[in-house]
């Protein structure tokens, strides 16, 4: 009583999150790299820097002493909380000490943790001040907290648009005219945390298939499109609870495959990871593919897929690190490739290709 | 443009608008009643039968209007409220004004919008339906899933928008789990076939004959009660539904596909006549509704010409609101009274004299 | 002895995991755990509702909290704004500061953790680093991944050019003094400790078990964690 | 096939589109049971409960959802004292109920799904 409706929790939801968007700074970035993007999609995380510097002329701090988040580590239970906020207020203060206050994360668990590191800043200040010690202490630096904290998904997001009109190859199939059918998978901890850093809230987040549509692509809904990819994070690392991953990945494959997928796009390396290799392994194991002729569904992050619009070559982006083939993709859309460059090597010398799956084709 | 007086102006003709009237109407006070809508019966003209004994919601609205003297006013924007030497005056859209003494918010409530529940998939999804849009389902006869077929299998959802943090209601709106199972009765006594799945959390059905409602759904006509709230949906390339919930007896999570969905909306604060109000925060609770719902102790309430009844105090049923609106009518009555008239006695006893001018 | 349940409560995760539960299941319903284990994230919240030790050193103790996979899709979906999630890392915390996680095979899969992710972190300051994943122990990484291994220098060096080396690419190597700061904050949050009670606890049950224990990675005792928690239960 | 030290497990969701015959066959003799409302009384009283772990209301629960081999686990530990009976809020007749579920079990034997 006496509390007018006006200041109830009410009045803080948007009406239809779906529409909601939230604040991405224009330029000015402090970058932090993604360990499973850095291992297994090089290529992605190279050449987001180079979407940023060359193509939208964004002002990009590389920097090279920044170090993991932690954040695999403190959702196995390793480290502590007071060891991750430490080590994350490090980031902090590198960004700091480069003059920076716009935190560009290309992690979606990096992200999801720093978010949750403030938020429990904001509601303890004492917490905050515990570590500023702990920091001190251990390495002499102070920190600035991020004025923004963006995803690298959000910032491709938001110059959609912009680079959509650049792109020399659409998400549109060339024989049949038809937009291409892009699943969208978001990683969990993109917005199920904390809905409101997400764009468009954590039920239909539109930081994806706004992208996709903006490249002429359309998006698909599909039962199950909510679910985690699976990592489960200890459930994944554990082979013995590996299988936890990969039924969970299996149950979506098998939700979205009556709609005829011809590209799947996670703005989680994570994610990227998952869908790739596990469409592998169920090939080996079950004898089952999801693609067109013994062919997978090709996965590509946000800054895979922006690249390959922009006309980058599939092998400066690192496609060739797929499991999953790209070639069918590359076709469909008409990007111009060449298949003998695919496993050159970075002297130049022509590599010995891979050994080619039982099942899953290869190109 | 003109200004009219009253001894009472009620804003809102619906069923507590209405019975407060009838009553200030009997005790000879000229009384006005403004209504948003083209024609008055507020949700009395969305229902098609009633809980819990399927009366017939036109009737009950036309013996209402019948019982009534009171000028009503349709189609009344309200542009302002102002509180007056002499009490209140409302102004509406025209410059019209219509003064009085005492006011009388009766303004109701506002079904819960669906849309806002994202995860359940309702203006999103063609086969979810309210269990607004299903009263009219009945009115119109009309009972069809997207594809225009009669449904095979429905599930009702029960507290959507209610006890939910994340829409910003943290309160039970009391009446959808009787609304949901009047309806399910209903819709099997239409389409005998039908499975009918009830996805609830608690049943909170405290009304008089609701529970014996509750067991002829499930005895006679095999509604299926699931304990287990709504978690999310998806739809199906045959645009079938897919709901995911845990079966909390069971302690596992289940899944269940239907042809439709009803969602059991819930009883929402309408605060469109909020901004109007003088002194309002006084007035509302934490919730959104006005008074604070607590005991009226005799002697305690200060009225000040400033009444509240229905379902615009927190959310009621009919009965409830119409009840409501009785003992708040004679609180009115009572407070015109001693405004309005001068107390005196003769051999018979106590009299009113109403003062002149 | 302080109560565990004061323990639990000094935890921000706690906190801010567990306003009251109404037992409605949407949690339960989207958990991918749930799907595949016995495993129930609303009675996890349920139980701690209640101010019980009894029940709080059962959880402690038991494989449920290990089953959790962190996806927090619990915390999007609940009517009260509780976080089952959350919870989980305030229990295993407890779990393991408490020495109680060696009471539950799944608990004691602590270690080989340590060895894979965490002395990866003090060694390369990464996570994760292609030197220390293969085909052996992650088979789903597929044969691109034994081309990528085979020829490493070739194919990271085409992204940034510091593959091990210094310099701003993919997989550089940091600094001496960034990974002398790592381990100090490791050492002063109280992680260093941890590891090495991960360790000791380890060898502890490796010798309880007759289990083969070394410093090396690749020891039977990681080698039995890894693969199968239940290794010693004789009803499997 | 190849080995990969771990495969796809079986999706442990309760499926509510699956029939449950028996569900069906025990109500068309005892429709009272569809008056269960889960109160629990049963199970409060039952004297078998610590044996098998099930009340009334949790075989109507096990039947309805098709969870048989839990069922009839349960089932074999009813010793008909008849105690649900007599609690029962919406006046079951749970021991009809009861064995007509084991019936149903001879009958159709084990694996009706």
């Amino acid at each position: 009583m006496r509390t007018p409706i006006m200041t109830t929790k009410a009045s803080n939801i948007p009406f239809l999150w779906r529409e909601y968007q939230k604040e991405i700074a224009d330029d000015h970035y402090y970058y932090v790299r993604s360990c499973i993007r850095q291992n297994f999609f090089p290529g992605a995380e190279q050449i987001l820097i180079t979407l940023l510097k060359k193509d939208l002329e964004i002002d990009l701090c590389v920097d090279s002493e920044h170090t993991t988040c932690t954040g695999i580590a403190y959702h196995v239970d390793l480290v502590k909380l007071e060891t991750t906020m430490t080590v994350n207020a490090r980031q902090f203060a590198l960004m700091t000490e480069a003059g920076y206050s716009n935190f560009l994360v290309s992690c979606v668990t990096s992200f999801g943790l720093y978010n949750e590191v403030l938020e429990i800043w904001e509601k303890h200040p004492e917490i905050e001040e515990q570590v500023r010690q702990y920091l001190l202490k251990a390495t002499g630096r102070t920190f600035n907290k991020p004025k923004n904290l963006v995803h690298t998904s959000d910032i491709i997001y938001k110059y959609k648009d912009l680079l959509a009109d650049k792109i020399r190859y659409k998400l549109i199939n060339q024989d049949t005219g038809e937009p291409l059918r892009v699943i969208d998978h978001i990683g969990c901890h993109y917005a199920k945390i904390f809905p409101e850093k997400g764009v468009g809230g954590a039920e239909y987040p539109s930081v994806l298939s706004g992208t996709v549509q903006a490249f002429g692509g359309r998006s698909i809904d599909y039962p199950e499109r909510r679910m985690c990819c699976g990592f489960g994070f200890r459930q994944y690392f554990l082979k013995s609870s590996r299988g936890y991953s990969l039924s969970t990945a299996y149950k979506k494959f098998k939700a979205m495959e009556p709609y005829k997928p011809d590209l799947i796009v996670a703005n989680c390396p994570g994610c990227n990871y998952f869908f790739d290799r596990w469409q592998y392994v169920i090939s080996e194991l079950k004898g089952e593919t999801f693609g067109e002729e013994g062919n997978g569904i090709p996965v590509l992050s946000a800054e895979e897929l922006a690249a390959l619009c922009l006309g980058y070559d599939p092998w400066e982006i690192g496609l060739h690190m797929h499991q999953t083939a790209v070639e069918p993709l590359l076709i469909k859309m008409g990007v111009r490739f060449d298949p003998d460059e695919k496993y050159r090597g970075f002297s130049g010398e022509q590599l010995k290709k891979p050994k080619i799956p039982e099942l899953l084709k290869a190109y | 443009m003109k200004k009219m007086d009253f001894d009472c102006v009620i804003v809102g003709a619906g069923p507590a608008g209405l019975k407060a009237s009838s009553m200030l109407d009997a005790e000879g006070f000229t009384v006005c009643l403004l209504e948003k809508e083209k024609i008055p019966g507020g949700k009395l003209n969305t229902w098609y039968e009633l809980f819990p004994h399927h009366e017939s919601a036109q009737a009950i609205r036309e013996q209402m209007l019948a019982a009534t003297a009171s000028q009503i006013f349709t189609s009344v924007t309200i542009k302002s409220i102002s509180r007056t030497d002499s009490g209140f005056c409302v102004r509406d859209r025209n410059e019209d004004e219509y003064c009085a003494p005492a006011l009388l918010i009766a303004t109701g409530f506002k079904p819960f919008d669906a849309c806002q529940k994202e995860e359940y998939g309702y203006g999103i999804y063609e086969n979810f339906i309210t269990s607004v849009d299903l009263e009219q389902m009945f009115r119109e006869q009309r009972l069809a899933n997207a594809a225009g077929e009669v449904p095979r299998k429905i599930a009702f959802i029960h507290c959507v928008g209610s006890r939910d943090i994340k829409v910003g209601s943290e309160f039970c709106s009391a009446n959808c789990c009787i609304t949901g199972i009047k309806q399910a009765i209903e819709l099997k006594k239409k389409i005998p076939h039908l499975n009918i799945y009830c996805l609830y959390m608690d049943l909170r059905l405290g009304g008089r004959f609701f529970e014996d409602c509750y067991k002829t759904s499930q005895v006679k006509h095999k509604v299926q009660f699931i304990r287990g709230r709504l978690s999310e949906t998806n739809e199906n390339p045959d645009q079938t539904i897919i709901l995911r919930y845990e079966d909390t007896l069971a302690g596992k999570p289940a899944k269940l596909t239907v042809d439709m969905v009803v969602l059991l909306v819930g009883m929402h604060p309408d605060p469109s006549i909020l901004n109007l109000l003088p002194d309002i925060d006084e007035q509302v609770g934490s919730d959104g509704f006005f008074g604070d719902g607590m005991i009226d102790q005799e002697g305690q309430s200060m009225d000040d010409g400033l009444f509240f009844a229905g379902a615009c105090t927190g959310p009621k049923s009919i009965i409830q609101s119409t009840d409501e609106a009785s003992t708040v009518a004679f609180r009115v009555i009572q407070y015109l009274k001693e405004k309005l008239h001068t107390e005196t006695e003769d051999q018979h006893g106590k009299l009113w004299i109403r003062h002149s001018g | 002895m302080e109560k565990l349940f004061d323990r639990l409560k000094k935890d921000v995760r706690f906190q801010h995991g567990l306003t009251s539960c109404i037992n409605c299941g949407t949690c339960t319903a989207i958990c991918p755990a749930a799907a595949i284990y016995d495993y129930d994230p609303r009675e996890i919240a349920d139980q701690l509702q209640v101010d019980d030790e009894t029940i709080l050193e059962k959880l402690l103790k038991g494989d449920d909290i290990w089953y959790c996979g962190q996806c927090m899709s619990c915390k999007t979906r609940c009517p009260r704004d509780n976080a089952p999630g959350l919870l989980i890392l305030a229990l295993r915390n407890l779990s393991i500061e408490t020495g109680y996680y060696m009471h539950s095979p799944r608990g004691r899969q602590m270690y080989a953790l340590k060895k894979l992710i965490g002395e990866t972190i003090l060694a390369k300051g990464y996570c994760v680093h292609a030197d220390g994943v293969d085909t052996t122990l992650f088979p789903e990484l597929g044969p691109i991944w034994d081309w990528v291994k085979k020829n490493s220098e070739e194919v990271y060096n085409c992204f940034g050019n510091s593959y091990n080396r210094r310099g701003s690419g993919v997989l550089r190597k940091l600094s001496d003094e960034t990974m002398h700061e790592l381990n100090e904050i490791f050492a002063v949050t109280g992680t260093t400790e941890r590891f090495n009670q991960f360790e000791e606890d380890a060898l502890e049950q490796a010798e309880k078990t007759g289990i083969d224990f070394d410093e090396s990675i690749l020891n039977e005792y990681f080698r039995k964690t890894y693969e199968n928690p239940d290794y010693d239960d004789k009803s499997q | 096939m190849a080995n990969f030290g771990f495969g796809i497990q079986d999706d442990l969701m309760i499926d509510h589109d699956r029939l449950s015959p028996a569900y069906e066959a025990v109500l068309e003799e005892v429709p009272s049971i569809a008056a269960c409302i889960s109160c629990g009384s049963c199970s409060g009283t039952c004297v078998a409960f610590f044996q098998s772990g099930a009340g009334f209301r949790k075989l109507v629960m096990l039947l309805k959802n098709g969870s048989y081999d839990q069922l009839q686990q349960a089932l074999d530990y009813c010793q008909f004292c008849g105690k649900c009976s007599l609690v029962c809020p919406r006046g079951i007749n749970t021991r009809r109920a009861i064995l007509e579920m084991r019936k149903q079990f001879k009958t159709q034997g084990h694996d009706i799904v």
